[in-house]
């Protein structure tokens, strides 16, 4: 079938530039700064692509991703720098643990409409983080140092599985379930769509990966605080998805690429660095409201450039 | 870091006339004030170096990085500053966080790192007790500070019921409440309440009228100034008129304009240094900073600011900008005068710096009594 | 009155009228008729300025209204009751009239006109207190075009008054119409029940997708061929 | 008319604050019956609508559908049951193709799971097959299917009313609840949605109860006609005992009717 | 004795939120727009009356009144520069225009003043009197009327006034809005300059209660703002400052307890059980879409 030719030429893509960038770092020819901001970038595309399935497709405004950032990356310290249990479990065990709690937060909040859910998803992540900061076995505000053990390939085969589930989801009957509760809640629930359960799964699908990427993310930058998990982090994710054109996965992805790039970039000014940087995000805003990509997709600029005439063709 | 061997090869700028430093600070984001603070210390040191020649004959260039208070961003600036600048050391960051979310990238790539303010233990001190040899301290550790404090109170105030207030928010502000607590009930006092806040806030009405009804006869509040400030300005307002005591995080300008001169009469800090110290660099300093940002500086400022100076000296012992040099000359370091006080590293990296304990008279800061480790 | 030259209005890349030219003159009644997507509703858009036109000319009272802000239009005398009622929802019935003659200052004439609305629309009166959102279809477009009447218009604008009307209020709208017309004020009436349209109306149009196809008097629109197969449902 | 019950409502009403929206609204409707439900505006047309399907529980009264209580279920559970609707204003999925908008509606009689979505297991491409397919034909019968792919709300209006009873058919219903079908369309157009609603009817077997404001559609092809009116029922009758009701041409249709 | 204490702290408190709040819920009522960037305009009204009375030796009126001049200039500048265009984007884009301005702003501020705080100067004696044995501060009686009165105004304005009525009829429908003539542009700059006035009394106030200000104050009390104007309904005026005096009360309360390092979190979950239980606020009517 089509869909499933559309899938061995994402994997085998994916799977060139995989091994490119693990050769690029094995011989060297890509030092340590560079391996380090791919990883960055690869767990800000995961954080963007889960809050995604959140905002862009199910349309549940949340402000509360970093919440379940930090769930995941303290639930894997603990496991490997207390437990020591491996890496793998770690990540396994952190995506689990974020799932629960974000089934936790979703259940009561999700009936709850636009700001009102903003505010309250914002509200349990700040709490999610005050929890962290008074227990002491986490280091309270301290933080916990955490040994280094992401790698290149962990960050590649975490960001190649929530990439594929997320597409795939989307493109199923459950995916477009999740959109129409977007685009009309009362006519999906009159379609006999259960809203409420694809709100929520669609949530704990979310928070799923955000724990994942908080694995990552703790097991990259030898130590986790509180501090990094505040809801300006929250913020700095939903930056990624709106940027990117809302609704459209590759644009939260083009995205997260474009603004890690430049934050890097602007490295090099520091005391200018924030100004330039806030100044990208409205003028970004200003001429692309919908977007860097609108609602498109790259398999839509695919399909127009491979059938010319062939008009506004939408998937999804 | 496995790509490292080429550290001393091809590393350009280590044989020109520059000699590269990396600044990794806290210059936007929630504490972007202690970091720029420390920018601004450092650039005035390194202006001061470079106007009298170098080091060496050497100039000194800064790359500053600016880590969004962000120990990710931290991390990733350390990488930047040890594998693409190829910096002879790198400065910072203001935090304890920060600064611990770097130390093991120095460790690997060999580069000295030097944290102005970050007081924790475990900067230079990893979880399980080894000492992180690339990594160095400007300022005071917690605890020292802390226990020179309840000897004071315990002794020299003779209280013996005390509250302690400390920033939730900050492992400074935790781990000098902790040392103040153990050595002051070692001393036989007691901790009538302990309540803390968190960095930030500005109201503490709340809780100190729970202090107060505590009744103690004095209240540490090991914190920073811009909180400290509206903390002993709101506590003499609601009628708490015992004695007050802090640390370092005390020391600015500003604090005598939040609180105001009244409030601070009978208040205590323990700091590295009195800027009305008649000590000929103390006043060099504050002049020179005077005139270059028309401020007086505060402690942030004198700290980043003697961490230039520290750096130069080991420099200067190594011989070289070889930084396996430097990290042992920075070991080495003994006796080393800075504003900040006079300098020597123990083993565990921990600065062995003498405290001065001030009290604020009427708006001005007093010399009371000068304590050595 | 009111005279369209050529016009030509797109939305983005569709180009939803292409070179429409009309008159109404005052004191008269005139109906646009045409299928769904016809373009009548951009039409009306365009000539109380909520949209700009890319080339063609709108003159009003002699006055070039073309790329005129919205709020100068109404000023003018313009007034329009748009597709789908549009009313303000969370506002209360009475807010809503009241809005209606926001840049009117003559306020004893303001409330005798309100007194007017609730006379001819007495379900209104019972709902004032009520928020207009939660009004029944067809009261909101009761609310609707009392709120236009509040203005005070020399030239209204009506599209589809009839939409979603119980058949008796479609009467009773249709006779407010022939009251306002009667009153002075000049009609271009939008409908899609082109049966009543045409037998209230002194002259006609007929849009098909962007273009005038036809005009003439609403008797001879009456007994097209044309107009009777496609809009009037064959007989 | 005697045949099985499908929809009873037994005295059902709802009070919003002060306001008896509905109250005491009896309706019983029998399998494979088309009905229709007239009454000035305001009357609690749409409300009675919004009690069957649940989108606001009753205040008063029962409602059964099938033999089986409904009020208080959720509205998808009721849908699930087999009841769909169309809406006044319609609420189409507006940035989903025309195509996905009926998929989505067939939603509920699809099988297969999340996890046999995300890792594409057979029953996936065997469902969403069955669904194109099916939608295909619903989209077939409106004479939609040209569009499948266009963005339902760059749709002009009429064919937006068109998709949504497509649509509400995809839910496969037992009873479909109309909500003036034909508001907006010109005569011509109504006509022609006539024809379609009867053979829909007869092609599916539907029960159908349509509120609408055309008295020729209403009269034209309703077999029973409840009449409300402020919030109770007026009458209930033949199309023919309908038109002759002194009370309902007094509040609702006025002297001159068709 | 101690609890009367707390109540009157916890009523102080809140009524800076509610002052914050206050312009906030304004502008968000309106223009439907988080406007991220509310704390900002909030933190420069606080610079500007600091400049003004120590800079410039102005007094507390004229400082005042200056400083809302400012911001609501400022406000509208932002409005017409950063806004304007995106009145038909989703509100989600404007919100992420929101707050790159903010961070604009407060950047733009460390960029020229550096990140430290500065202290407001002494513009009235804070004397406090003894009520059944709690002090109450008069400056902590003057914020809780002016926060009062303004709502009254607010309330005026928007309910009572044409450009009120004008405001309201732009929220629900700015096409429909422009039918009736009113200038949809200037309405919506009209309610901006209001709504960043309000912040920039604020800020003064603010500074001269707690005596600390800096490039980031807005932030916090910017978010809890927030969270003041959700509790209270968005859109409400008396909402904003009934959910700053809640959140006030709440956090005191909590810390009076002894559970400081909660506050925020306890905060927040009054905050979730109020949604829980009364989904859009304390004073928002539960308006379901009418179906
Ligand atoms: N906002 C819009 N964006 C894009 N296209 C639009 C928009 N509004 C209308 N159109 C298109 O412009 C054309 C004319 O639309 P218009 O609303 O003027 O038709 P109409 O004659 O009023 O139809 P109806 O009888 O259904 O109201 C249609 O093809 C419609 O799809
Ligand atoms: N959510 C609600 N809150 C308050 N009143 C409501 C609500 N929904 C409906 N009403 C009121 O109930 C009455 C009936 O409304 P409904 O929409 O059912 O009328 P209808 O018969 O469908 O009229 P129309 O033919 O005009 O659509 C109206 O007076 C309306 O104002
Ligand atoms: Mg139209
Ligand atoms: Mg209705």
């Amino acid at each position: 079938m089509k869909k499933s030719k559309q899938f061995w030429v994402f994997a085998v893509l994916a799977i060139a530039i995989y091994a490119a960038i693990q050769f690029m770092i094995s011989g060297g020819f890509l030092n340590n700064f560079y391996s380090n901001t791919l990883i960055f970038m690869g767990i800000n595309i995961m954080l963007a692509v889960s809050l995604h399935l959140v905002i862009g497709i199910t349309g549940q405004f949340s402000l509360g991703h970093a919440g379940f950032l930090a769930v995941g990356a303290y639930v894997s310290a603990i496991l490997t720098m207390k437990l020591d249990l491996p890496f793998i479990a770690a990540i396994l065990i952190a995506g689990i643990a974020a799932a629960l709690a974000g089934l936790v937060v979703g259940i009561p909040s999700l009936r709850l409409r636009g700001d009102y859910l903003a505010i309250a998803t914002l509200g349990f992540a700040e709490i999610i983080r005050i929890i962290f900061l008074n227990i002491d076995y986490v280091g309270g505000a301290a933080g916990m140092q955490v040994t280094h053990l992401t790698t290149w390939t962990y960050t590649f085969i975490c960001l190649f599985v929530t990439i594929l589930v997320i597409v795939n989801f989307t493109n199923s009957r459950h995916g477009r379930a999740c959109i129409a509760v977007r685009e009309n809640e009362i006519a999906a629930d009159a379609m006999g769509i259960n809203t409420t359960y694809y709100k929520v799964l669609a949530f704990a699908i979310g928070s799923f990966f955000a724990g994942v990427a908080g694995a990552l993310y703790a097991h990259n930058f030898y130590i986790i605080q509180p501090a990094n998990f505040g809801f300006l982090k929250s913020i700095d994710i939903l930056i990624y998805v709106v940027l990117g054109g809302l609704g459209s996965l590759s644009g939260a992805i083009v995205a997260t690429i474009l603004l890690t790039i430049v934050s890097t970039f602007l490295q090099d000014f520091p005391e200018t660095r924030m100004i330039i940087y806030s100044l990208v995000l409205i003028i970004v805003m200003l001429y692309r409201p919908k977007g860097l990509m609108g609602k498109m997709e790259f398999t839509d600029y695919l399909k127009m450039w491979m059938k010319p005439k062939g008009g506004s063709q939408h998937e999804q | 870091g496995c790509s490292q061997d080429d550290k001393d090869g091809a590393s350009g700028s280590k044989d020109s006339d520059e000699i590269k430093i990396g600044v990794n600070l806290e210059l936007s984001g929630a504490v972007a004030s202690y970091g720029t603070s420390e920018a601004d210390g450092i650039q005035l040191a390194v202006d001061e170096i470079n106007d009298d020649g170098g080091i060496d004959g050497k100039k000194i260039k800064l790359v500053k990085i600016d880590n969004k208070s962000d120990a990710a961003e931290a991390t990733n600036a350390a990488i930047k500053l040890t594998t693409q600048e190829n910096v002879v050391a790198i400065i910072g960051a203001a935090t304890s966080g920060a600064t611990v979310a770097q130390a093991q990238i120095a460790n690997d790539n060999k580069t000295p790192l030097i944290s102005p303010s970050g007081t924790s233990p475990t900067v230079t001190v990893n979880e399980k007790g080894e000492v992180n040899e690339f990594v160095f301290r400007t300022s005071f550790i917690d605890p020292f500070q802390g226990t020179v404090a309840a000897n004071f109170a315990a002794n020299d105030l003779g209280v013996k019921n005390v509250a302690i207030f400390s920033d939730n928010a900050s492992d400074y502000s935790k781990g000098l409440a902790a040392s103040f607590k153990e050595d002051f009930e070692k001393a036989g006092g007691k901790v009538v309440a302990e309540e803390s806040y968190v960095a930030k806030d500005s109201d503490f009405r709340s809780t100190l009228t729970r202090i107060k009804s505590a009744k103690p006869e004095f209240i540490f509040i090991p914190g920073y100034y811009e909180e400290v400030g509206l903390i002993v300005k709101q506590a003499r307002e609601m009628g708490i008129d015992v004695p007050l005591m802090g640390a370092d995080g005390w020391d600015s300008p500003t604090l005598m304009d939040l609180a105001g001169a009244d409030a601070l009469n009978n208040t205590f800090t323990t700091n590295h240094y009195s800027s009305d110290d008649p000590d000929g660099a103390v006043k060099a300093f504050n002049d020179k900073f005077n005139e270059e940002y028309g401020k007086s500086p505060d402690a942030f400022n004198a700290l980043g600011y003697d961490t230039v100076y520290l750096l130069k000296d080991a420099i200067e012992r190594a011989g070289s900008v070889d930084s396996t040099k430097i990290k042992d000359a920075l070991a080495e370091t003994d006796g080393l005068d800075l504003v900040t006080g006079n300098y020597s590293v123990d083993e565990n990296h921990h600065p062995i710096k003498s405290a001065t304990i001030l009290e604020y008279k009427d708006g001005e800061q007093v010399f009371n009594t000068k304590v050595n480790p | 009155m009111l005279s369209v030259q050529d016009l030509n209005v797109y939305y983005g890349s569709i180009h939803a009228l292409k070179g429409v030219s009309l008159e109404v003159n005052e004191g008269e009644i005139v109906t646009l008729i045409g299928a769904n997507g016809a373009g009548k509703s951009t039409l009306l858009k365009t000539l109380s300025g909520l949209l700009k036109p890319k080339e063609g000319s709108i003159h009003y009272l002699g006055n070039p209204i073309n790329g005129k802000p919205a709020q100068s239009i109404v000023k003018m005398g313009v007034s329009q009751v748009p597709e789908g009622r549009r009313v303000f929802a969370d506002m209360t019935v009475e807010e809503n009239i009241e809005l209606g003659a926001y840049l009117r200052k003559d306020k004893a004439e303001i409330d005798k006109d309100l007194k007017k609305v609730y006379s001819i629309f007495p379900r209104l009166y019972e709902r004032r207190k009520q928020t207009a959102g939660t009004l029944s279809g067809g009261e909101q477009q009761m609310l609707a075009m009392g709120r236009a009447i509040m203005a005070r218009p020399k030239l209204l604008l009506l599209d589809e008054p009839s939409m979603g009307l119980a058949p008796l209020m479609v009467k009773t709208i249709f006779e407010t119409v022939k009251d306002i017309s009667e009153a002075g004020t000049t009609i271009l009436l939008v409908e899609q029940n082109a049966h009543i349209a045409l037998s209230i109306a002194d002259r006609g149009y007929v849009i098909e997708t962007g273009r005038v196809i036809l005009s003439g008097t609403a008797a001879e629109l009456q007994a097209s061929e044309e107009v009777k197969n496609a809009y009037l449902g064959g007989h | 008319m005697s045949s099985e019950v499908l929809l009873d409502v037994q005295s059902a009403g709802i009070q919003f604050g002060g306001l008896k929206a509905v109250s005491g609204f009896n309706l019983k409707i029998n399998k494979g019956e088309l009905v229709g439900l007239i009454g000035p505006n305001g009357a609690g047309k749409t409300t009675s609508f919004n009690l069957l399907t649940g989108v606001y529980v009753p205040t008063e009264g029962e409602i059964f559908f099938d033999g089986k209580k409904i009020n208080g279920l959720p509205p998808f559970k009721i849908t699930r049951l087999g009841m769909s609707r169309t809406f006044q204003n319609i609420r189409l999925f507006d940035e989903l193709s025309v195509l996905d908008n009926v998929k989505v509606a067939y939603h509920t009689h699809a099988k297969d799971s999340v996890m046999s979505s995300v890792f594409r297991m057979p029953s996936y491409f065997k469902s969403e097959h069955e669904m194109e397919t099916k939608a295909l034909e619903f989209l077939k019968i409106f004479e939609l299917d040209k569009y499948k792919d266009e963005t339902a709300k760059n749709l002009p209006y009429g064919k937006q009313r068109r998709l949504e009873i497509a649509r509400a058919l995809a839910a496969n219903p037992h009873l479909l609840l109309l909500d003036e079908p034909a508001a907006g369309m010109n005569p011509f157009e109504t006509k022609e949605l006539m024809d379609l609603i009867a053979f829909i009817r007869k092609q599916f077997g539907l029960t159908i109860l349509l509120i609408e404001h055309d008295m020729n559609l209403v009269m034209g092809i309703c077999e029973r006609i409840y009449v409300l009116d402020h919030g109770v029922l007026l009458a209930e009758g033949s199309p023919e005992e309908i038109r002759n009701n002194p009370k309902v041409i007094e509040a609702y249709l006025g002297e001159e009717v068709v | 004795m101690e609890w009367i204490q707390q109540l009157v702290n916890g009523i102080s408190l809140g009524s800076i939120y509610a002052l914050i709040a206050l312009g906030y819920t304004m502008v968000y009522g309106i223009i439907k727009l988080i406007n991220f960037a509310h704390g900002e305009i909030f933190m420069i009204g606080a610079f500007i009356g600091y400049i003004s009375i120590s800079g410039w030796g102005l007094g507390f009126f004229p400082a005042l009144l200056l400083s809302m001049a400012v911001c609501a200039l400022l406000g509208v500048l932002i409005e017409r520069i950063a806004y304007k265009r995106l009145r038909n984007a989703t509100r989600i884009a404007a919100l992420i225009t929101a707050i790159g301005v903010s961070l604009l702003i407060q950047n733009g501020v460390i960029y020229f003043r550096g990140a430290q705080p500065a202290a407001y100067p002494q513009v009235f004696e804070n004397k406090s009197f003894n009520f059944l044995g709690a002090q109450i501060s008069t400056q902590a009686i003057l914020i809780l009327s002016v926060s009062v009165v303004l709502m009254l105004v607010l309330q005026f304005i928007v309910h009572k006034t044409k450009i009120g009525k004008a405001m309201r009829a732009v929220s629900y429908d700015a096409e429909a809005a422009k039918l009736m003539g009113i200038n949809v542009d200037n309405t919506i700059s009209a309610t901006f300059a209001i709504g960043s006035a309000l912040a920039g009394a604020a800020g003064v106030i603010f500074g001269i209660y707690y005596t600390k200000i800096d490039p980031l104050m807005g932030v916090i009390p910017g978010l809890k703002a927030f969270v003041a104007a959700v509790l209270g309904g968005i859109g409400i005026i008396p909402g904003a400052v009934a959910g700053g005096l809640v959140l006030g009360v709440v956090e005191t309360v909590v810390s009076a307890l002894g559970f400081s390092l909660w506050r925020d979190a306890a905060a927040f979950i009054i905050l979730i059980l109020i949604l829980i239980f009364k989904p859009s606020g304390i004073f928002g009517k539960n308006t379901r879409e009418k179906v």
